[in-house]
């Protein structure tokens, strides 16, 4: 077969054969994978949901504006046989050693005790700042009222003890928590009734 | 030998020039060994020991079995090198990472560029660094200093350096005032104790946290009056150095001394005096004309204070020291020292 | 001050070529020399501004509105090359010794990472136009400084016998590591 | 053409990582951990094959003067597939490889092998280079991967060999670029000896 020859139809009649069929082809794959693609964002939020608040068979997600602030955060209460079992708040600190946001999910029993948190987002420094995601870190909170577990590290006359050379890390998960707890604690009659 | 070409630097006049540069420079370390050995006793001796061992074993292996090179082990350079390692690493730091360390500075650092006299950046500082971002928290846990002869039993064994102290609490929302007076409440090795930020003359005479080398500024000053006597380091960098983080540190804390501490401060602690006499006049990565190694100084004086006050790192000598070896070969392209004989371009 | 932080951020504490990793190829092929990394800094600088206002635009007021994002990576390459292409027309038209200074990089910024990269982040960070084009310059002085401090440091390499083992592009990454270990020091800066 | 060479020269004679030096952005950015090498490379060959079959197929019809544009639309359209079946199919590794995934797309390889190769070869050929190129490109980010992994972090393929903190640096960028650049020195050194 003879090669085309460069002529000015030529060349827009491959141009726009090809790109053409190229976006054919994308919009077919496109529609092809936006349920999976769907599926697994929905995945991933509903997996950090499970990890912090116990078995539940539906949820029912709203948005809530903080006390302070032009923010808002996301609940998502679970019930099990229609009672509430616990509530994962969705929150995040600025406040870290890196520009990109903290963020992670807190997860309340009703009676306002933490149950769990899982870290969604965070890029701090590495072996310092990441140790937020050790279990290590995170159990402390486990189980606590922030009622009467004071949510600041020690030095700050908290309870939290700091992750070691990294306390700004540190303050910044306590201020994420805190802040999840101050909205929870606002909405909590609300989401009871 | 053709006399009127300039190589790059260092100048090597010959063998002998070396060796007793790198061994003045020795000579000058010695009153801050001792003051390490007094306030950390058997510790210092053991990571001052193991950093000059390691680096000039690694210094010969090298040269002897991948380089095949001529052996340079003899010219002192790597025994410089061990000392400002171990004089930048806390002294409980585990001997394994010592040992990382001086593979870095030597093998990365120095030899892969060819040894002496090549390498762009002071060995010792690439290995500091390397260690200080792959070990944050061995090397920034520092034993409390506790002198030889007077030796007691401390409420803690650890503590912080001041320039860690007082970062942390001023991000933690304290002035400098509140810090300098009241101390920190912190939780070391499971127990509540007071941490205070010493006084000047603590500071100046070494009795503070820190790296080996880094705690006396008194015993710095004497080697580097010796260097200077001696010739081995010029002025240039070490004035330019100072007055700009005397200026820059000075400005900010007539702006407002709540939250920027004074010029004083910054000079006794942080291994600046280390820095400034004992890395930055290293002649391999500086500049080579007076001009530019004033630039050089001020450059790094600029950094230095830019990366204490907003960095993250309490403390940015040795950061703002490699950043400008990087700026050094450009340096050299604008001030170019006079050649003899050189022809005007057109 | 929102402005302040990115241009200190681009430049110094995520690099574009020491900590994001972008432009590497340019930043190893033509860095020899002080004179071509100045020439090839310019000509990513002129087409990395153009090409993110550019890629913005298309972004906000074509593939948002009509939900096909998936066709970003198609077109934002797509707008890049047409864009050089015609820079390079209009630039020996209207600016012959500007495009003598830049005219031989030009070809080479198509398939230089750092261009594309740049309007896929300032897209994906939501940044609007101005903080777009704030991030693209500042963007291309850090890939411009990156460039001059390695081309400086290779210079000098140049007279010095490197082993035999590292000569060349092993010791020009070397270089690379200890230079991106050394900007480490600014972090936490913004 | 003996088709056994025409695989292999990818993996040691040809790297494209260790001897071309190209693609080294990726080869840089995304190997802090070897799955994600692997991942990457994977994704890099399945484009790499997929536009060399497609560009050694209609070489003919192409005009000379829009080769090049044609070829990125190409190019890119496999790239965008890729990208949207990650996302759906394996969204974590999709996240960790992040805006690297669209870069294929400037992965000089890829054009340089349609280019280069494809543009004159007949279809056996290509689609043979294109997986050799390719595997030996996830090759190459595989075991640099796997060198900064155990390293930096203790463990291989996320299994942990080392208890607790290794040598951070290397999972960092500067740890990415002397970590290359020693072993292309070797694998130099290895290729005289032989």
């Amino acid at each position: 077969m003879a090669k085309k020859e460069s002529s000015f139809l030529n060349m827009v009649i491959t141009l726009f054969v090809i790109t053409g069929i190229a976006s054919l082809a994308l919009g077919g794959v496109y529609n092809l994978t936006k349920e999976p693609i769907r599926l697994a964002k929905l995945a991933k939020a509903e997996k950090a949901i499970k990890e912090v608040i116990p078995g539940f068979d539906r949820l029912e997600i709203f948005t809530v504006k903080p006390a302070n602030g032009t923010d808002s955060l996301v609940f998502n209460c679970g019930y099990k046989n229609n009672e509430l079992v616990g509530t994962a708040v969705e929150s995040y600190s600025n406040k870290g050693y890196d520009p990109t946001q903290i963020k992670i999910m807190v997860g309340f029993t009703p009676d306002g005790n933490i149950n769990n948190t899982v870290v969604i987002q965070q890029k701090e420094t590495p072996g310092l700042g990441t140790k937020m995601t050790s279990p290590k870190f995170k159990n402390q909170f486990v189980g606590k009222n922030p009622k009467n577990f004071i949510l600041k590290v020690k030095r700050d006359g908290g309870d939290v003890d700091a992750i070691t050379g990294a306390t700004i890390s540190s303050r910044a998960f306590c201020g994420a928590i805190q802040r999840a707890y101050d909205a929870y604690e606002k909405e909590n009659k609300k989401i009871k009734q | 030998m053709n006399l009127l070409t300039v190589s790059g630097s260092p100048h090597i006049h010959g063998d002998n020039s070396i060796k007793k540069i790198m061994y003045g420079v020795v000579f000058a370390m010695i009153p801050a060994i001792l003051v390490s050995i007094y306030f950390f006793g058997l510790d210092a001796v053991k990571v001052l020991l193991i950093s000059v061992i390691a680096c000039m074993f690694f210094e010969w292996a090298i040269q002897k079995y991948l380089i095949k090179g001529p052996l340079t082990i003899n010219d002192g350079s790597a025994l410089v090198t061990g000392i400002l390692l171990a004089f930048n690493v806390p002294s409980n730091l585990p001997v394994w990472i010592i040992i990382i360390g001086a593979f870095v500075s030597i093998g990365i650092a120095k030899m892969s560029f060819g040894g002496l006299g090549k390498n762009p950046f002071n060995p010792a500082l690439v290995g500091r660094v390397f260690l200080l971002i792959s070990f944050p928290v061995q090397m920034t846990s520092w034993p409390k200093p506790n002198p030889l002869f007077a030796r007691k039993v401390l409420d803690a064994i650890t503590g912080p350096t001041p320039l860690g102290n007082l970062k942390e609490e001023l991000t933690g929302g304290r002035t400098v005032q509140d810090i300098l007076e009241h101390g920190t409440k912190m939780i070391v090795d499971g127990k509540e104790v007071l941490y205070q930020i010493p006084d000047y003359v603590q500071e100046l005479l070494g009795n503070m946290g820190g790296s080996l080398g880094e705690i006396s500024v008194a015993a710095l000053i004497i080697g580097a009056i010796y260097m200077l006597c001696r010739k081995i380091i010029t002025w240039q960098i070490p004035v330019a150095y100072l007055g700009s983080v005397i200026v820059f540190t000075g400005i900010l804390w007539l702006i407002n001394p709540n939250i920027y501490i004074n010029p004083l401060f910054h000079l006794v602690t942080g291994g600046l005096m280390l820095g400034v006499f004992f890395m930055a006049t290293d002649m391999v990565s500086t500049p080579m004309s007076p001009k530019g190694q004033l630039i050089f100084g001020l450059g790094c004086g600029i950094i230095t204070v830019i990366i204490r006050v907003w960095g993250a790192y309490p403390e940015g000598v040795s950061f703002a020291i490699l950043i400008m070896n990087a700026f050094a070969p450009l340096i050299n392209k604008g001030f170019k020292p006079k050649r003899f004989g050189e022809v005007a371009k057109k | 001050m929102e402005y302040l932080i990115i241009i200190i951020s681009a430049i110094f504490v995520s690099n574009i070529v020491l900590a994001q990793y972008l432009g590497i190829c340019p930043f190893l092929g033509v860095s020899g020399k002080v004179s071509t990394s100045v020439g090839m800094s310019g000509a990513v600088l002129f087409v990395m501004t153009i090409a993110t206002i550019v890629t913005w635009l298309i972004q906000t007021y074509i593939l948002e509105p009509f939900g096909i994002t998936f066709l970003q990576t198609i077109s934002f390459i797509l707008v890049i090359a047409s864009l050089v292409q015609m820079v390079e027309i209009i630039l020996k038209k209207i600016s012959p010794p500007l495009y003598q200074a830049l005219g031989i990089f030009l070809p080479l910024i198509t398939t230089n990472c750092a261009v594309l990269g740049v309007a896929l982040l300032t897209v994906s960070r939501n940044y609007n136009l101005m903080e777009g084009v704030v991030f693209a310059v500042a963007s291309a002085f850090g890939f411009g400084l990156a460039m001059l401090l390695f081309a400086g440091i290779r210079e000098h390499l140049d007279l010095m016998d490197v082993p035999k083992g590292m000569r060349g592009v092993p010791i020009a990454l070397v270089t690379a590591g200890i230079l991106a270990l050394a900007f480490m020091g600014f972090i936490g800066l913004v | 053409m003996n088709q056994w060479k025409n695989f292999s020269k990818g993996f040691i004679k040809d790297n494209p990582v260790f001897v071309l030096l190209l693609g080294l952005c990726p080869t840089l950015a995304v190997t802090s951990s070897a799955i994600n090498g692997l991942g990457m490379g994977l994704a890099t060959t399945f484009v790499l094959v997929c536009s060399n079959m497609v560009v050694s197929l209609i070489k003919n019809l192409i005009p000379d003067k829009v080769r090049i544009p044609s070829f990125i639309v190409i190019i890119a359209s496999f790239v965008t597939i890729v990208e949207l079946i990650m996302e759906g199919f394996v969204p974590a590794l999709f996240e960790a490889l992040g805006i690297f995934i669209p870069l294929i797309v400037v992965n000089c390889i890829v054009l340089g092998r349609a280019e280069g190769f494809a543009s004159k070869q007949s279809f056996i050929s290509s689609l043979i280079d294109g997986l050799g190129m390719g595997l030996g490109f996830a090759f190459a980010l595989t075991l640099l991967g796997a060198v900064r992994e155990a390293l930096g972090n203790g463990s291989i393929f996320g299994y942990k060999f080392i208890e607790g903190d290794a040598i951070l640096v290397f999972i960092l960028s500067p740890g990415a670029f002397i970590v290359l650049g020693y072993l292309i020195a070797l694998l130099n050194r290895f290729k005289k000896a032989t």
